[in-house]
């Protein structure tokens, strides 16, 4: 108790907490599940996009894409750094994502139907991301905090890109403006459960606020995202999929329509339109790739074996 | 654009910038298919940079091979809607990912080639391919050291991985005749000072190959047949359905800006 | 023809009948994939056979199709000139194809549920789809005996092939769901004496399904998740890549006769 | 010698050997190399048409392309069976093609670049093909020659259909004619080919022309084939790609140049464009389809285990 008293302290006073401090063993776990939960969902969300790579539609478009992919890659990899200063392996935390123990954001659990769904997933779910890890660029925790600097300075360059896709399609063809209203139609509404039940529901941010994991609450992280992406969806001349939405003029907020909690909860649950797809790739990727990762061990082994002797 | 697929009149120059954009471009398009499959995630951050390198070169070739050419085509003109008839690649770069070995000493066997092909190009009459040569060198460099490992690593790790990089090797070797095929576009434009003789390079190849494939315990498979047909657009089966999804959307919004 | 996509303003038929016909189409041309590649030469008969009922199929009906929508529009034009996220057919006919015991139990789950469908649309009030019915009735319960030996065979043959059989089952069964699905379009027909109520057909399908199964030795997966989608062009990611290879040649060419 | 001197006479006087009668080792071991090397060109022959099943450019096409080569199968199929009257199993004779012991025709060694090729296969392949069967059908051994009357039926049809294509080319957007002329340059010499080397150097024909395996010669069949084809070429307004190429108007024959038969010689050693291919993909799906064999083995032991119970 003294302990935890101590730390709420070093907290309270805006101290950095690093690897080799002490910790309550909640707040490790709090951390260890939602860094990695964070890392899997970089390294799910690869798939999304790595759909359209091969039939991207114009040479720049598809550099620009491959790189993305491999930002993504590269969070996870600093993701899962991060969660391995709290001690536990990468290997286990892979695991815990290929037995469908560990969770990763429900957005990639939708498909890629269209070319527009690169530039939607890069202006919505990127700026969904960043409203969400901006704040957690100042997390408690040293390591994730450094972490989501660099996450952030990139993702926020992937969003002004798929924003860039979306003006392009707004402003091309009938044909293309119709992909791109259609990938804002689909899009809408699960980047808006990206930021999680609603506040009066959610089990996990009481500690994580008292602990600065958590700063703002699901709903004002949400009324956040909507007040700034309303204004860009009405630059690009496309209508949101709410019929309810209206700006209120005395909050200076936009109003949005009630969220299907249900859908969220299926998703999450396994039974969204991609979960088995998603984690069927996944396991395919490391089965496949199983041989190869022995090959690389037993190479290092006899290395080390030939040095010895 | 006028819609359609477009022939190109191919001087020796434009010839020449287009078979290497293809090279690039046909090898990039193929390592971005491995994206989020690799073996480890470190590979797969290796194998999207490789594709990004040869992506890159890809772009500054056809966008110079536009600028010979004079009649307005950028670099999409020529990757979206050339047919695989026009399409002027090595075999070697067409051939289908495969296993992890087969990716691997697909790479291997051409950054061996590029890598003092490029170095050498950087002293080419034409200003644009010596740019292109000064940085596609360190790219390739990287490209040879990094699958140079991974022949190793394979080819000295266990039997399995052994038995893959060798089947791989046997399976690939007959392409790599094409390299060095010298015709009258690259006759026109060595005598001009433009291109490298590619005969030059057979033994800096060779020195590295067989430098590495001792280090791996492999064997270079015996001197026997080789394929060729890439440069004159006469390619294997696969090349077909990789263009038919690549050139997909572009081609069903003709005149579309993306 | 006008070069480029088209849309189609889908009254209740124009929409029910594209649903058949993209299930035909995917269906046939997932069957025509494994040409040359059946496990025995007997099977490669079997699947072409298959596949070319299928697409007999969607021929009928997209040339019906056009008739009712009445802008000139042939079977091609459905076929090669709409996107994905017009294609109307059920999701469980789109994925792909995986081993042997996925085309099998993919083809059989279809076959128990399109057998007693058309053979009730024999009644159908619309005379096209009525001759469509009587023609696609007896193909189908082919398809149905044909799949359901092997399903036996498979589910109570090595262990191997019953590991196989199961997780193909398991794999397809929440895209059965879909199978039953009643919409306004439906409604609308089944009204009309057009159309077969779906429901009628669940029991059938089921009796039809838990046989099989039963001899085969392998238990229907748990009642759960039902996917859906397809019929309102909302697709898995597989259609779009079978869509891209179908489609290029023509969208290449737009105007051409073939 | 008594034997093989009745056995010639009753071929010399027309009569059908039939699979329980006498016959010479040699005959049957001739019959067994040829019919099997046909059987096996039919399978092999399924992939460079296969290729395209999937980018037929119209439904139409599509059916017909995929019942053609459903037809190839069948015609493996009887050509088997005929093979197995001699006294070999298909297993055996699958393996000799697995391992490369058994050849097939040439032909199939070539790759198919475009939708052109489809026709051109129909047209010249098949054209080739049914001018080497059309004898056949008299052929001295009664299984074989039931057979290739069958197959000889169908393959005309293929052959009509294959011209069809090359004329809807031929005639169509600037584009396609382009393909269907591309395409006659790469298949004309390979089809030439089809008909075996010059008389002068054939090793087979003596032996089998005496047991009326073989009725014409190589360099016979060559010509009615040259005959047959050039003026549909003509027709098609298309060129042949021979510049040696003219009428003779004292034979009545069309005179052509030389073959490169350096060519063939490499293809039928294995270095053709696709021979590595071709038996790369047979074996993968042999290989892939075992389990499904196995398993229809081992239900069928089980039934019958259980009938005898």
């Amino acid at each position: 108790a003294a302990l935890l008293a101590r730390f709420q302290e070093r907290v309270d006073a805006d101290q950095r907490i690093e690897p080799n401090d002490a910790m309550p063993e909640a707040y490790r776990r709090t951390l260890i599940r939602q860094i990695s939960q964070h890392a899997h969902s970089e390294i799910i969300g690869m798939q999304p996009e790595g759909n359209w790579l091969t039939r991207a539609p114009s040479l720049r478009r598809k550099a620009a894409l491959l790189a993305k992919v491999q930002d993504e890659c590269g969070h996870g990899l600093y993701l899962y750094a991060a969660a391995e200063t709290l001690g536990i392996a990468r290997e286990e935390l892979v695991d815990q994502l290929l037995t469908g123990k560990a969770k990763y954001s429900s957005i990639f659990n939708y498909p890629t139907l269209s070319w527009a769904d690169i530039g939607a997933i890069g202006w919505l779910v990127d700026g969904a991301a960043i409203m969400n890890q901006i704040p957690l660029c100042r997390c408690s925790y040293g390591p994730y905090a450094r972490a989501m600097i660099r996450v952030c300075k990139e993702e926020s360059f992937h969003q002004r890109q798929g924003f860039e896709i979306m003006l392009t399609l707004a402003r091309g063809t009938s044909a293309q403006k119709a992909m791109a209203q259609d990938a804002l139609d689909r899009w809408w509404w699960p980047c808006l459960m990206m930021f999680g039940p609603p506040d009066a529901a959610s089990q996990h941010s009481d500690t994580s606020t008292r602990w600065k994991i958590k700063r703002f609450s699901n709903d004002e992280l949400r009324r956040k995202f909507v007040d700034a992406t309303v204004p860009q969806a009405h630059f690009l001349g496309l209508t949101l999929p709410d019929p309810d939405l209206r700006f209120d003029a005395d909050s200076g907020h936009w109003e949005f329509g009630a969220i299907d909690w249900d859908e969220l909860r299926r998703v999450i649950a396994g039974d969204g339109p991609c979960n088995a797809d998603r984690i069927a790739a996944r396991r395919c990727a490391h089965e496949d790739g199983a041989w190869v990762r022995e090959a690389a061990l037993a190479f290092a082994a006899k290395r080390q074996a030939k040095q010895a002797a | 654009m006028a819609p359609g697929p477009i022939r190109v009149a191919e001087t020796p120059l434009v010839s020449y910038l287009l078979r290497r954009a293809d090279d690039a471009l046909v090898l990039g398009h193929r390592l971005s298919e491995w994206a989020g499959r690799a073996p480890t995630m470190e590979e797969d951050m290796a194998l999207a940079n490789m594709g990004l390198d040869l992506l890159g070169q890809a772009r500054m070739l056809y966008a110079h091979a536009g600028e010979v050419e004079g009649r307005g085509r950028d670099e999409d003109a020529f990757a979206y809607w050339r047919d695989e008839r026009g399409y002027r690649n090595l075999l070697l770069v067409e051939q289908p990912n495969g296993d992890f070995a087969v990716t691997i000493v697909r790479q291997f066997l051409y950054a061996a080639y590029a890598e003092p092909y490029w170095r050498a190009m950087m002293a080419s009459g034409d200003a644009t391919l010596a740019a292109v040569g000064a940085k596609a060198e360190k790219e390739m460099a990287y490209h040879v050291r990094h699958c140079a490992e991974w022949v190793v690593r394979l080819g000295d790790g266990t039997a399995e991985s052994r038995a893959r990089a060798a089947a791989a090797l046997t399976e690939l070797w007959p392409f790599t005749g094409e390299l060095f095929e010298v015709d009258g576009t690259d006759r026109t434009l060595i005598a001009a000072g433009i291109a490298v003789d590619p005969q030059t390079l057979r033994e800096p190849w060779q020195r590295t190959v067989i430098q590495v494939l001792a280090e791996a315990t492999l064997e270079a498979p015996p001197a026997g047949f080789m394929r060729r047909g890439g440069r004159s657009g006469r390619h294997s089966e696969h090349l077909g359905h990789l263009l038919a999804e690549m050139q997909h959307l572009q081609r069903s919004n003709p005149g579309a800006a993306w």
